[in-house]
């Protein structure tokens, strides 16, 4: 048991490093996005399934859910927010030119959240 | 012994009726509070000359745990001289602020605040809730500085917040380096384990930058001049007369109270240059003052140097010029207060009915607004010291006090600073006075109304008054605090 | 190893305020303080203080740093409007050198003598905590502190912040209430989220409360978190200060109405003034700590929401006088 | 075996490496989106030190400070957005050290 | 070498940083932020120095916690004030560098105090009087 807690905490931790190392290489706001949402949330649910084994009670091991859950959510929207706030102020430079979906009236494809798993 | 948490509990009780129902009448609900609490400040000075200091367990929790509140001889002549003023500030306020409609609507509860935090901290035993009383103090003070929302009011208002909170930061960061020296925050029990290391002393120096700041002492005064020359008048009386006040009693607390062995004879000596100067440097700017209220704040700063003359004729000397200098001080304290409230309403008064804050309008008003006039004359009296008036005993104790203790160049910079105040006063009489202005009977002048006028008056003949019956409160200054006497053995 | 992590911490914390300082850029320093709080609450858990922890995140993180990032909002709509050149670079002159840096240097020199030779302390609070816990009514140390040993300092804490919310009241000229807001843009994954986030925060604040008595918790972090919610629902677009405004005054108040009636009719029963009486203290502590969260949630989001419109117009004389 | 609290101190300064790592984009970073990023990822990452922490110095009570730090990262994006942008116009992007 | 002392050693370089800026900038808004961090300096200072070689002490703390919310209250306070200011005069900084008193300027004084006039004392409808004007320009106070 004790070795696949330890697998799973350094899984969390590798993702979480890898989402910061996004954050830092990647040059274009966009793509940041994509590693810290994706990469952050996933090393958080590895770390907190790690940690869920030694939880002291069952209530204690339901709030770390919780917590993994409502970060899920927060983090979903704030990106979505984000790559809204960026679109509007075209404050990122577009890698490989204007994407043609931008219609007319500026209304363009509305994104899919990435992992908008928030309780429906 | 219920009285001493009444006199807390007053001001809040009716700085939540102002605040909850302002669509009472809150000017005269608030001199009703004000009634009520000056018969508690007086039943508390009767309590406490009768049967001496008291201490009060808040919450009957034990000192080092629990918070103190401490009534002796000192703290209750300072809640009589802040229920008398305010009351009459009250009765001041209501009339004036029919000019003001905006500001009126949050005027009082700021004034109950500022009330309660004042009592707070005249009666506090524990430094932490010094701190909290100095916050609340603050806060109120640049809320009611900032209250007509105008470019100056708010300008004054943030150089006053940034000069006190920094003040506040130094004061807390000596009670966080005494607290993780000797354990306990209880001023009584401190003054007994308080002895001279470095920790020690860099708390008091850190306590004591941090006071001065917000004393406004000479070279930490920028802040003032701009607070209490632009403020209302009510609100710059209140402020130049008690708020500056809390923080310097807080300072003659610790080093004549509490650390009262600890005050190096050189560093006292720094302190009364510091007042020194400050009197030199104030009279001078008031004397160059285009603005009555400008003068009249820069006056406040020369005055709160004769304040920190206390500490050097206080330390080092003999217990009998210790003592003198102490009720010297303290009496300066009261007369200073009510001579300046005087000073502030009648000037008030003057430019509401001239229009004009400058000086030059006031030409030939003597003969037009002489009652306010007359308040602005006495409380100068009682500012220059001359023989009838409290400053004058006040002064006269200091000068005992410096000459028992030979040190005579505080005696010389005693006397050059009330002539400094003879100028500056006799600068506005000039202009007032100005026969040619008379005669051309120069500018209309409006009616001022007449409770404005009576109780700028009534402040300054109080404090001529003190000049007379000043027996009677140093007879209480001089009680010995509790077992350890402020100065050991001093008998009344 | 963890004194490894204390280290580095410290080092963060250092490298994170002088970031704030020495950051030419403003919004660039405000999140950079953003951080420093968040850093912070990491150095309470490791100074075994959870509950300045909890207060560090819920108003440190949480609140100032909206504050700070409307204030910066504030500046650099203005400015942008006014003249094209980058607001947010510092172009302020510099005040002279003398005086900041004897300050500094004499403030480190005073406070390592003062750690360095730092007496025995003679008297111990703690063991005295400890001693009267049992008659405090909570189990919880600081709670006990705050709200039964030291109870006037906490009374005087509400008025501090009771005197701010009236100066921002004070300040708030009338015609601004008048003035039409413009209607927020609805955003439907925001609104998604804050239908979701809400419950969710308001449960943590009433369990934040409920633990203060036996665990670290209390009345302040439950109000910071009902002033985050509050401040989220502003945000999204829901215009929560005008239907405020109505219940405002009392909501304010009435913490500081409940502690003090409380702290004055113990007297009459002939008790010295905010001593509970013998049976009554966990209750009696935990109705004004509700009391207390309600009203602080309200001071603290009212503190966000009197706050100027960004696009008041710079420059002109503020009508300040409503008749 | 290291024991159990020395592995949870090292996975807790792992990620608080990572912490310090976002403090470069932070500083460096371009525009405000970027540095609003960082800030988001701070409190993610503030997240799992948490929790990790709790189980490292045995106190539940880092629980709950999670949970609330969990609640609270987001306001300050959500502030950042809303009060950012309504008045400007489409804005140029930031000229200073575009990498 | 106890991480409280360290901690206590880090909130001494904290108050020495932010009082280098508090008295270095001109900016309100910094000076604010330079307050902020000195008071979690201080703070710092409280708990680490008691808690240093000591057993947990709940008063510092309690103390800690009361200061904070303090803190919090004093900086909205001042971000209020100052965005007031700054949406009256279009200034980020006082005005240090002009006279040190407020620049009064003749006619908006003596208009406040001609409207106060009105209001308290409408009998005396002389508007077109001016008290006498100082030759005095508002330069040199």
């Amino acid at each position: 048991m004790i070795y696949v807690q330890i697998l799973l905490v350094s899984l969390g931790c590798l993702f979480f490093i890898v989402g910061t190392l996004g954050l830092l290489r990647f040059d274009d706001a966009y793509s940041r996005i994509h590693a810290i949402t994706k990469a952050d949330n996933l090393g958080l649910g590895l770390l907190v399934l790690g940690i869920l084994p030694s939880a002291l009670s069952v209530p204690q091991g339901l709030k770390l859910i919780l917590i993994w859950v409502l970060v899920l959510a927060a983090s979903a929207t704030a990106s979505y927010l984000i790559a809204h706030y960026i679109k509007q102020h075209q404050l990122s430079k577009l890698p490989h030119g204007a994407r043609p979906d931008t219609t007319a009236d500026g209304q363009d494809a509305e994104p899919d959240p990435t992992n908008e798993r928030g309780p429906q | 012994m219920n009285l001493i948490p009444l006199l807390l509990v007053i001001p809040l009780a009716w700085a939540l009726i102002s605040l909850l129902l302002p669509r009472l009448p809150l000017g005269p609900i608030a001199v009703l509070g004000m009634l009520v609490q000056l018969i508690a400040s007086a039943l508390l000075w009767r309590s406490v000359q009768l049967d001496g200091a008291a201490r009060y367990a808040i919450g009957d929790w034990m000192a080092p745990l629990g918070i103190t509140l401490v009534a002796d001889g000192l703290t209750v002549t300072l809640l009589a001289m802040t229920a008398l003023i305010a009351i009459i500030c009250a009765v001041y306020a209501l009339f004036y602020l029919r000019a003001h409609p905006h500001e009126k609507r949050y005027f009082w509860p700021l004034f109950w605040f500022l009330l309660a935090a004042l009592n707070g901290i005249w009666l506090a035993g524990d430094l932490f809730n010094l701190y909290v009383g100095l916050e609340l103090v603050t806060l109120a003070a640049v809320g009611m500085v900032t209250l007509s929302g105008k470019r100056n009011a708010l300008a004054a208002g943030l150089r006053y917040l940034y000069a006190a909170l920094l003040g506040s930061l130094g004061y807390l960061l000596g009670v966080a380096l005494l607290y993780s020296a000797y354990g306990t925050l209880d001023m009584q029990q401190l003054s007994q384990l308080m002895e001279n290391n470095w920790t020690t002393q860099a708390a008091l120096l850190l306590m004591t930058l941090g006071l001065l700041v917000k004393t406004a002492i000479f070279p930490l005064h920028a802040w003032l001049p701009p607070a209490h020359g632009g403020a209302l008048a009510p609100v710059s009386a209140l402020l130049s007369a008690l708020v500056v006040k809390s923080s310097f009693y807080i300072l003659a607390r610790l080093w004549l109270d509490a650390g009262s062995g600890l005050l190096p004879v050189a560093g006292a000596q720094l302190l009364g240059v510091l007042g020194a100067s400050a009197i030199f440097y104030g009279g001078f700017k008031a004397l160059q003052q285009k603005e009555i209220k400008m003068l009249v704040a820069y006056s406040t700063v020369a005055q709160l140097g004769y304040l920190m003359l206390v500490f050097p004729l206080a330390t080092g000397t003999s217990p009998a010029a210790a003592m003198l200098a102490w009720q010297g001080g303290m009496l300066h304290l009261v007369a200073h207060a009510f001579a300046k409230a005087a000073m502030f309403l009648s000037v008030g008064t003057l430019v509401l009915a001239v229009g004009s804050k400058q000086i030059s309008a006031l030409a030939g008003i003597s003969t037009r607004i002489p009652l306010s006039l007359f308040a602005f004359g006495l409380a100068g009296v009682s500012l220059m010291g001359l023989p009838p008036s409290g400053g004058f005993n006040a002064k006269w104790l200091m000068l005992q006090s410096a000459m028992t203790s030979g040190q005579w160049h505080w005696v010389i910079v005693l006397s050059l600073g009330s002539l400094l105040t003879a100028t500056y006063i006799f600068k506005v009489f000039r202009v007032s006075f100005d026969q040619q202005a008379i005669d051309q009977g120069k500018g209309v002048v409006a009616r001022a109304h007449w409770g404005l006028e009576v109780s700028a008056l009534l402040l300054a003949a109080i404090a001529i008054g003190l000049g007379f019956a000043a027996a009677l409160p140093i007879e209480l200054l001089s009680l010995p605090q509790l077992e350890n006497g402020a100065l050991e053995g001093v008998s009344p | 190893m963890n004194l490894a992590f204390d280290i580095v911490l410290g080092l963060a914390l250092l490298l994170t305020a002088l970031g704030v300082f020495s950051s030419k850029d403003l919004f660039r320093a405000v999140v950079m303080f953003i951080a420093f709080g968040l850093l912070l609450a990491l150095v309470w858990v490791r100074l075994d203080a959870p509950d300045l922890a909890l207060a560090e995140a819920a108003i440190g993180a949480g609140l100032t740093g909206v504050l700070m990032i409307d204030a910066v909002a504030h500046l650099s709509a203005n400015t942008l409007q006014n003249d094209q050149r980058d607001d947010q670079y510092d172009h302020s002159p510099k005040r002279p050198l003398w005086l900041p840096v004897i300050s500094c240097v004499g403030l480190f020199v005073l406070l390592l003598g003062a750690i360095r030779f730092r007496p025995e302390a003679s008297v111990s609070l703690p063991d005295m905590v400890r001693d009267n816990i049992a008659e405090s009514g909570v189990e919880h140390p600081i709670t006990a502190v705050l709200l039964n040993f030291r109870s006037y300092d906490t009374l005087l804490e509400i008025a501090v912040l009771l005197v701010a919310v009236v100066v921002a009241m004070a300040l708030k000229p009338a015609a601004e209430d008048r003035v039409h807001q413009p209607p927020p843009a609805h955003d439907p994954i925001l609104h998604g989220l804050t239908a979701r986030l809400l419950p969710a925060m308001l449960l943590v604040g009433m369990y934040v409360l409920w633990a203060g008595s036996y665990m670290p918790g209390g009345a302040f972090q439950g109000g910071a978190i009902l002033a985050a919610a509050l401040v989220f629902l502003q945000l999204a677009g829901f215009a929560v200060d005008r239907y405020a405004a109505s219940l405002l005054r009392l909501g304010l108040a009435l913490g500081f109405l409940v502690f003090l009636t409380v702290a004055v009719s113990v007297m009459i029963g002939g008790r010295p003034f905010l001593t509970y009486p013998e049976g009554f203290a966990g209750q009696l502590i935990f109705f004004i700590e509700a009391m207390l969260t309600l009203s602080i949630g309200l001071i603290l989001f009212s503190l966000f929401s009197q706050n100027p419109p960004h696009s008041g117009a710079v420059g002109h004389q503020g009508a300040n006088h409503d008749q | 075996m290291i024991e159990a609290h020395t592995a949870w101190y090292l996975a807790s300064f792992v990620l608080l490496l990572t912490l310090i790592a976002g403090l470069l984009r932070i500083w460096h970073g371009p525009n405000p989106a970027d540095r609003m990023l960082a800030a988001q990822l701070f409190g993610t990452t503030g997240v799992g030190i948490l929790l990790t922490l709790a189980q490292a110095m045995q106190m539940p009570a880092l629980n709950d400070v999670a949970l609330v730090l969990a609640l609270l990262a987001t306001i300050a994006m959500v502030a950042f957005v809303k009060r950012m942008s309504p008045q400007q116009g489409p804005t140029k992007s930031q000229p200073e050290d575009q990498p | 070498m106890t991480s409280d002392l360290w901690f206590a050693l880090m909130g001494v370089a904290l108050i020495a940083l932010a009082a280098f800026t508090f008295f270095r900038q001109v900016h309100l808004l910094r000076r604010i932020l330079a307050f902020n961090i000195m008071g979690s300096g201080v703070f710092l200072v409280m708990v680490g120095m008691a808690q240093h070689q000591r057993e947990t002490d709940p008063v510092p703390q309690a103390l800690v916690l009361t200061g904070i919310v303090v803190a919090v209250s004093a900086t909205a306070l001042a971000l209020i004030i100052f965005r007031r200011f700054y949406s009256v005069s279009g200034q980020v900084e006082l005005d240090e560098y002009q006279i040190e008193e407020p620049t009064q300027n003749e006619d908006h004084a003596s208009d406040t105090m001609k409207d106060n006039i009105n209001s308290l004392q409408d009998a005396l409808q002389s508007d077109d009087e001016a008290p006498a004007k100082p030759s005095a320009s508002k330069g040199d106070q």
